[in-house]
């Protein structure tokens, strides 16, 4: 599989289709992998394709200096390719700038990462080329894909609060969630905003809380699940829960599952009439 | 041991609009005795905080020879300068410094000054211009050549009438193409230009810069052209501070920080700096 | 940026003071509030001395700041504005707490209530800092009207401004204008003949130099906002050249389809395939009924351009226009288009004919169960019996006749909740006429109630009971059945408590009024509000009654609820009023109250990242692209931009934008933080 | 002074250090980190980790500190100076690297005038450190001058000996107070103690970066280098010398605080100029900033390397920029 | 500024922030004042357009600044003065409101309603019922506390280790 994805790294750099190639190689250790940016054919022998490729390298498109590159081919795993279709929907990209090498995937992390246990986009629902045998994209139960979230929707509202104030203390506001998160586009974001500042920068409790809190809800019918901000965050906090969490109330109320078709309606720029308001009085 | 983040606390005891978006407070020391003890050199500058916005980083404006006050000017545009123009005369401010160094008026002592400023960046030269102006017998011949925008950008317009009426100083006042009144008198085009046409003398001449980056890229060469050496070209620097004590970090140019070995530099000197600002 | 803000606290006469310390609220205000520099308090703020008092102190004290602490901004909000506005401050520098409506009125307590004033009067010198000079929206007014539909109310609008020398625009679905009035016989309380007045209307509308008439039209698209719509008006294939055609008639006399339900005479009678509604029609020229021509439908069936069917050609051959004749077989829709400044919806209502609803009165079963609007085509002269009052089924004039009223009104259960006002007093009328006609018939009528408020309404309903001796019966009907060939009317007298059973000739049903059927649809492109009956909402129902929810867009007649003609033809004068003193200069003024993305100096330009959430839940698509161009031309970013003649200000884009790059004016992310940040709970 | 610890008074360590008034914080684990955080008793106490996630940084520097607080009234604002900011603590078991970073970070806390959050912090507590007994490959102290037994910047340095004893080295006056004062836990030396002390290899020679640093302000390595870094402040924010701060101003209407939180070179907002300008526009400029800082502007304005090899920036980048990795290329180059 | 003067006992007045549409609520908590209905004095109330204009970050800034409760009402489904204000503002609602809950906010903290400008009477029950189930609930200590910054701020839990402020 290596071999082919640098092959059609190499094809595609040759024959001008792109100026780089993003992907992934060797990392300073065996078990990790690094972002990659091929611009010559002859460096694709730095392509690799294993077990550790968890990040999304989506991400790269919303960053200046990898813009600059030139249109890329960019190498996506099945959830990664959610993330295309939003950013699609959300004109962050244009279809005809992108190239989109999709490879077909059984999981990725060692241990295998929370979200290959339920996941069901082995073969990416979009790529202009495909590379590994296709796999069948079967259906997984809405009870089954959100079953992490049920320990933590069990606790009580005191063992709730603790249990994140415990873990937002945790943090110390580098922002690598948002930097890392390929939705996280904003050129400003909000927490840089000062005028008036919504969210304190300070990484006390406060700040802490209503920064996680914001970051999550931004991501509201918007995540993919890919789970980046968790595995990126120097302090162990557990946030993809809370996008998980957003992620269920969305699909339970609206319906909806984002990256899963470029037709239809982003879950909050529409409404339904007869959506759920069982807490309005 | 002392707080060094700690400011003086400041009272607004005048103000005056100066242009669109730009203001001038004379601040008085709330506590008399920290205002007696209070010295600094021109050149130097201060963090002025609005409790419950922040602090911002400018020169102090006004010339070490007028005691008992420091004036600074503001041009509205982040957090902390929007806040600043809802206060009043009477409100309280904090204010931090003096920081970093100072032009060296002593060793200009018996030469020419031309003084050469573009938009907003008056303020900092005022302070070295009345300064000097004060001592006004230790030097020669003092030119200023100031340019903004428009007519209504110009600051300190007062002074520069006080400037205009003295037989003392030779004041030369361009505004950008387009930016003129009827009523102007002065000059129209850009300072480069006007500085060329001006052709100050630069036998021993200290010329003071500054201005806009873009307007000081263009006059170095100008001047350089007019016999000035880097030796004898100062400007002053601004960068994005925190501090000002050189520890957060931001404000270095390579390995220079603007806040302890600046902001004042010699065109020299920032010519061996990296490009970086 | 205010600085100096003055806090003037109303007493309202007592209504403030004696529940609230109003010198403790100005007092506290002056003390505690950072900004104030002057507060005072008055016995009526709104009075002239009161305003006074206002545009003096802003001068003297030199306020750029206002805060009037009285009673509701709904109410006074736009006093202190203006007030503000001729002592030389911004209006929009003016903030109202509201003391009377959220305090004294409610909280009979004094100290909790000045507590609470003091809190509020905080927030809104809190506002007011950070309140920015707002100037009003000029928009440039294309000073023309549209009206859609041609009844009464429509026309009268219509008229009503072409009168005052703005040209108007008139569109009709129908092939003729004139609407239900011109089906009605003779209208209540006067008994006066409804075409006698109508017909006149409609040629003077007709031949108005500033009236131009769409008919068999219907509006295809409307964009643009206030002062600038931009409409598209589909002209409906009419297969008859309106400019050639005479009207002579020849064409209509030898159709050979001559057996299709006049609409116009709610199927009581017949006309040709190629028709003019009824005589009286403006314009009097005819339209083919492409659905029953029999030249049209062979050439549907055999996929053929109409000219090219030879099946019939009668009404071409008879056509004495030539040399090019005035029918024009291939005629296609063709989309018009029309710029307009202001528009007046008068689009109507639609009988209640839903019969299916009403199975047991067997109306659709039975020809002789008939509704309100077939019996005035029965009873008007030029109906199909020519006035004559005679039943469907054979043409026999009932002797007796049955009239069940709030068929479908009045009755959530089944049809519609609301009153549909004007079948009591038809009704009525309808016994007149048929007694009049038929002198020794005689006429019953059920009804729950009898609601004639109007001038001389009820005289008029007494008299039919009183003079032309109407039976009433207070009560329901259960059930219609037909016995030989009477109807049977079983129903119930609820003020004797008898079960009553008539053997009718004729039954009437007071049918209600109902929105049109395509009203939702209609109301969503043009963006204005409606209500869970699909009448069309106007925005207050007493003090902007003739407003719809989009600016610019009025209400006239039974579109926006059931009405009778006396208010319909008030209502559209009412609205022609609204769209004369819209059209009364090149530009207008609106609200600055919109929305705006940041733009900042490069090489940031905006924060907006162009992701067109805003663009998406725009109710108005008030939301453009913009392209943000290098100096060679290249884009640089793509980023969002208000159209500030269509936003309404409704902040629906400022919350869903996550970089806050969008705020609205008045109600910016400064404002609505010094609210909250003022709100000191500590 | 020399002395010997066993495992098994740690227990006793702490209890009677905090009987002494001592605040004690030490290496804990919690699920996959290992922070140092304040314990109660030895139990708490991890010990067969690398090195902790946070750094020692944040007990003298941490991430949000108010530095003035004050009161507001509309006409009057009454400033209140911070207090208990120092608390007497005593840090045990941090690594080498991490108590080096203090002497060095000492000279630009105090560098013309001194921060007293700093500096007061510095004076009340008081760091034992426990020489790395294995490291990991992001490890490269070697290779900035640091060993993994280093003494420099503890007051009391122990090294395993056995699996149960630790050598109790003192090195400075504090160091040997404390020792001093908890005395009936230590005994005395073996003679010759068999350190058991982790190998780092050395990953680049220190001497032959800054003067490549010298010449090569501008250079393609910076961008091609930095191309994968996201621009987080990961790397900044767990390195116990990078000292960057932001200074905001947080209130109510009322009442507010004047804070210092840590900042880091790497975002796109620190330097850039309310205007819009951005000195610093790239994320290879602010990659350079960051190489720079440590390894040449430092050296050249305090005679020291801003870096103490601990490798954390590596471990935690999101991308896997490894610093020691951009160190070996810039030898790489120096040597061409 | 104590609330409690007012009261016979040391009860516990909470504080509510009612953040408002111009049309229907706002124009109910005016008819509820026309019709002199009384009701507790807790509410401090914030105007804005449309329920639609409403951003999350508004609601967490109320609880910041010390409300103990906060309620959100607007128009109607259907009846919003701009067409569909209030229905996106329901979807927001539909997702933030449970992001709260799991983060450990009892979600009787915030309350939304629907109170059209005919309403008052609703408004007054409105009220009422916030202000009695927040009293019940007691002051929002949890998150007050945040504000506390504590002389050492390090990396431990100051939040969750439950200083008082």
């Amino acid at each position: 599989m290596i071999e082919e994805l640098r092959k059609k790294a190499e094809e595609l750099l040759k024959n001008d289709t792109v100026k780089v190639v993003f992907g992934y190689g060797e990392g300073s250790v065996p078990e990790r992998t690094r972002p990659v940016f091929i611009t010559k054919p002859e460096d694709v022998n730095k392509l690799t394709w294993n077990k550790y490729c968890v990040y999304n390298l989506t991400t790269y498109l919303k960053r200046q200096e990898t813009r600059k590159l030139g249109k890329p081919a960019i190498i996506v795993k099945g959830c990664d390719a959610r993330t295309i279709i939003v950013l699609l929907k959300e004109c962050q990209i244009k279809r005809e700038d992108v190239y989109i090498l999709g490879v077909t995937c059984d999981g990725v992390g060692d241990p295998l990462a929370t979200k290959c246990e339920s996941c069901d986009v082995h073969t990416p629902r979009i790529y202009d080329d495909l590379v590994g045998e296709k796999k069948e994209n079967k259906e997984v139960p809405f009870e089954e894909r959100y079953a992490e979230l049920d320990e933590y929707e069990k606790l009580g509202e005191k063992e709730k609060w603790e249990f994140w104030q415990k873990q937002f203390s945790k943090c110390i506001k580098c922002y690598a969630c948002s930097n890392m998160c390929p939705l996280c586009f904003c050129d400003r974001c909000i927490v840089e905003k000062n005028q008036p500042q919504w969210i304190d920068s300070s990484a006390h409790a406060r700040g802490n809380l209503s920064w996680n809190v914001t970051r999550a809800y931004h991501l509201a019918g918007r995540c993919i699940n890919c789970e980046e901000c968790q595995r990126v965050c120097p302090v162990d906090i557990p946030l993809n829960l809370l996008n998980k969490k957003l992620a269920k109330e969305a699909e339970k109320n609206f319906d909806y599952r984002p990256g899963y078709s470029v037709d239809d309606e982003l879950a909050m720029s529409t409404y339904k009439e007869e959506d759920s308001q069982e807490f309005f009085k | 041991m002392d707080n060094i983040y700690r400011p003086y606390l400041m009272t607004i005891s005048d103000m005056t609009d100066e242009a669109p978006g730009v203001r001038t407070f004379r601040l008085n020391f709330s506590d008399e005795e920290e205002g007696k003890n209070f010295k600094f050199q021109t050149g130097q500058f201060g963090l002025y905080s609005v409790f419950g916005a922040g602090e911002s980083t400018f020169c102090i404006a006004s010339s070490p020879t007028r005691e008992d006050y420091i004036e600074c000017t503001f041009r509205e545009a982040g957090r902390v300068t929007k806040a600043l123009r809802e206060l009043n005369v009477g409100d309280t401010i904090g204010f931090r410094g003096p920081y970093g160094n100072v032009f060296p008026i002593d060793k200009w002592e018996g030469k020419n000054l031309v003084f050469v400023a573009g938009g907003i960046a008056l303020p900092p030269l005022r302070s070295v211009i009345w300064n000097c102006l004060d001592l006004r017998d230790k030097y020669k011949d003092v030119t200023i050549i100031y340019g903004a925008k428009t007519v209504d950008d110009l600051v300190y317009k007062n002074e520069l009438k006080e400037w205009e009426a003295r037989d003392d100083i030779n004041l030369v006042t361009t505004v950008d193409p387009g930016g003129e009144t009827p009523e102007w008198t002065g000059k129209v085009g850009f300072v480069p230009t006007v500085v060329e046409e001006a052709a100050p003398d630069s036998n021993d001449t200290i010329a003071i810069v500054c201005g806009p980056p873009i307007m000081i890229k263009f006059t170095l060469p100008v001047l350089e052209k007019l016999g000035f050496k880097h030796d004898k070209v100062y400007t002053t620097l601004e960068n994005r501070m925190k501090c000002g004590l050189g520890k957060c970090g931001r404000c270095n140019i390579g390995c220079t920080y603007v806040c302890k070995e600046g902001p004042v530099f010699t065109a020299e000197e920032i010519s061996k700096m990296p490009d970086e600002f | 940026m205010s600085k100096k803000i003055g806090v003037f606290v109303c007493h309202c006469g007592t209504n403030i003071s004696a529940t609230v310390d109003v010198e403790k609220v100005a007092e506290e205000a002056k003390k505690n509030n950072p900004g104030v520099s002057y507060t005072t308090t008055y016995k009526y703020m709104c009075s002239d001395p009161g305003q006074k008092l206002l545009r003096d102190k802003i001068k003297e004290e030199g306020l750029d700041g206002v805060v009037v602490a009285a009673c509701s901004p709904k109410m006074h909000e736009h006093t202190f504005r203006n007030a503000s506005k001729k002592a030389g401050m911004n209006p929009y520098h003016v903030e109202i707490s509201n003391l009377r409506e959220q305090c004294s009125w409610v909280h009979p307590d004094k100290p909790t209530g000045t507590e609470k004033s003091v809190d509020l009067v905080r927030m809104m010198t809190e506002k007011t800092r950070k309140d920015k000079s707002l100037n009003p929206i000029k928009v440039p007014v294309t000073r023309k009207a549209l009206v859609i539909g041609g009844g009464i109310a429509g026309i009268q609008a219509a008229l009503d401004i072409a009168d005052a020398g703005h040209e108007v625009i008139m569109v009709e679905r129908e092939p003729s204008i004139g609407g239900h009035m011109a089906q009605l016989s003779e209208t209540f309380p006067t008994l006066d003949c409804s075409q006698c007045i109508m017909t006149p209307k409609m040629v003077e509308l007709a031949q108005h130099e500033n009236i131009k008439l769409y008919t068999w039209s219907e509006i295809e698209s409307v964009d643009g906002y206030i002062g600038n719509f931009d409409i598209k008006i589909r002209m409906k294939a009419r297969s008859v050249d309106l400019d050639l055609c005479t009207g002579c008639s020849s064409c209509w006399q030898v159709c050979p389809c001559k057996k299709i339900k006049s609409e116009f005479d709610m199927e009581l009678g017949n006309r040709t395939a190629i028709y003019v509604p009824f005589p009286q029609a403006i314009p009097s020229k005819p339209v083919i009924d492409r659905e029953n021509c029999i030249l049209m439908k062979d050439a549907r069936k055999r996929n053929i351009k109409p000219n090219d069917s030879k099946v019939c050609r009668k009404c071409l051959d008879s056509c004495p226009i030539a040399p090019v004749k005035a029918i024009d077989y291939n005629q296609v829709d063709e989309i018009v288009s029309e710029k307009v400044g202001a528009i007046i919806v008068a689009t109507g209502y639609k009988e209640l004919d839903d019969t299916s609803m009403y199975g047991e009165y067997g109306a659709g079963k039975y020809k002789d169960v008939i509704t309100g609007l077939q019996f005035e085509r029965l009873a008007s002269a030029s109906g199909p019996t020519e006035g004559e009052i005679q039943r469907p089924s054979d043409g026999k004039v009932p002797e007796i006749i049955v009239f069940i009223q709030c068929v479908g009104s009045r009755d959530p259960a089944k049809g519609c909740s609301y009153c549909s006002k004007t079948c009591c007093m038809y009704t009525a009328k309808h016994t007149m006429l048929y007694k009049h006609k038929v002198h020794d018939g005689h006429a019953f009528v059920f009804y729950i109630d009898i609601r004639c408020a109007g001038k001389d309404y009820e005289e008029f309903s007494m008299r039919a009971i009183e003079e032309e001796g109407a039976t009433y019966l207070r009560g329901r009907v259960s059930r219609i059945y037909k016995k030989g060939e009477k109807l049977v009317v079983l129903g119930a007298d609820t003020l004797t408590g008898s079960v009553v059973e008539i053997e009718a000739d004729m039954v009437v049903l007071a049918s209600a009024m109902k929105a049109q059927d395509d009203a939702e649809k209609f109301a969503q492109k043009l963006s204005i509000q409606y209500n869970k009956d699909k009448f069309l909402s106007e925005i207050h129902p007493k003090l902007k009654p003739v407003e719809s929810s989009s600016a610019g867009i009025f209400l006239a007649g039974a579109c926006q609820g059931p009405k009778d003609i006396p208010e319909t033809v008030a209502q559209a004068g009412a609205a022609a009023s609204k769209v004369l003193a819209l059209l009364s200069a090149d530009e207008l003024e609106r609200e600055p109250v919109v929305a705006k993305v940041d733009r900042l100096p490069a090489p940031i330009f905006s924060t907006c990242i162009g992701c067109f959430y805003c663009q998406r839940v725009c109710p108005y698509g008030a939301i453009e692209e913009e392209d943000i161009k290098a100096r060679d031309g290249s884009t640089i970013k793509t980023v969002a931009k208000v159209n500030v003649g269509l936003c309404q200000g409704c902040g629906l884009c400022a919350a869903t934008c996550r970089s806050k790059s969008v705020e609205l004016a008045g109600f910016n992310d400064e404002q609505v933080f010094a609210e909250i940040n003022s709100v000191e709970f500590n | 002074m020399e002395k010997l610890l066993n495992k098994n008074k740690f227990d006793t360590l702490i209890a009677g250090l905090k009987k002494q008034g001592y605040k004690t914080v030490a290496p804990k684990k919690d699920n996959r980190l290992v922070t140092l955080e304040e314990v109660q008793d030895a139990s708490e106490i991890s010990l067969d980790h690398v090195i902790t996630n946070n750094s020692i940084k944040e007990f003298f520097f941490p991430k949000t500190e108010k530095i003035l607080s004050y009161t507001l009234d509309k006409n009057k604002v009454e400033m209140e100076e911070p207090k208990g900011f120092a608390v007497k603590s005593v840090i045990f078991g941090t690594r080498p690297c991490d108590a080096f970073s203090l002497p060095v970070m000492d000279k630009v806390f105090n560098w013309d005038c001194s921060d007293k959050f700093w500096v007061e912090r510095r004076e009340a507590i008081t760091i034992v450190t426990i020489s790395c007994d294995k490291s990991d490959s992001y490890c490269f102290c070697t290779s900035v001058g640091l060993a993994p037994d280093a003494k420099q910047g503890s007051d009391v340095l122990l090294t395993k000996i056995s699996n149960d004893e630790y050598l109790v080295e003192t090195v400075t006056e504090k160091g040997e107070n404390l020792v001093k004062e908890m005395e009936s836990v230590f005994s005395d030396p073996p003679g010759t103690p068999d350190r058991q002390v982790a190998t780092v290899e050395e990953k680049f020679d220190l001497k032959k970066i800054k003067p490549w640093l010298d010449d090569n302000f501008e250079h393609d390595v910076w961008d091609e280098f930095s191309n994968k870094c996201i621009g987080c402040g990961a790397c900044t924010f767990v390195c116990p010398t990078c000292h960057c701060f932001d200074i905001v101003d947080e209130c109510t209407m009322t009442k507010g605080d004047r804070v210092k939180n840590w900042d880091g070179c790497q975002f796109t907002m620190f330097t850039m100029h309310t205007s819009g300008h951005n000195p610093r526009s790239t994320q290879g400029m602010r990659w350079r900033q960051r190489i720079m800082h440590k390894f040449k502007y430092y050296v050249e304005k305090f005679d020291s390397t801003l870096c103490v090899g601990c490798g954390r920036c590596s471990r935690v980048c999101p991308a896997d920029m490894n610093i020691s990795e951009m160190l070996e290329l810039i030898e790489t180059e120096a040597g061409k | 500024m104590s609330k409690a003067e007012a009261k016979p006992e040391n009860q516990f007045e909470p504080k509510i922030i009612a953040f408002l549409c111009n049309w229907c609520t706002y124009a109910g908590a005016d008819l509820a004042g026309t019709g002199r209905k009384e009701y507790q004095a807790n509410v401090r109330i914030i105007k804005l357009p449309c329920t639609g204009g409403i951003d999350p970050l508004f609601l967490i800034k109320a609880f910041e600044r010390g409300a103990d409760g906060i309620l959100v009402s607007g128009c109607h489904p259907g009846d919003c003065h701009y067409n569909s204000g209030n229905y996106h503002a329901r979807r927001r609602w539909n997702v933030f409101r449970p992001l709260l809950e799991f983060c450990g906010i009892n979600p009787d903290r915030i309350q939304f309603s629907w109170i059209s400008a005919a309403e008052g009477g609703k408004w007054v029950e409105t009220i009422n019922g916030i202000v009695d189930a927040v009293r019940e609930l007691g002051p929002f200590e949890s998150y007050q506390k945040l504000n506390t910054i504590g002389p050492e701020t390090t990396g431990e839990a100051t939040a969750a280790s439950g200083e008082t402020g």
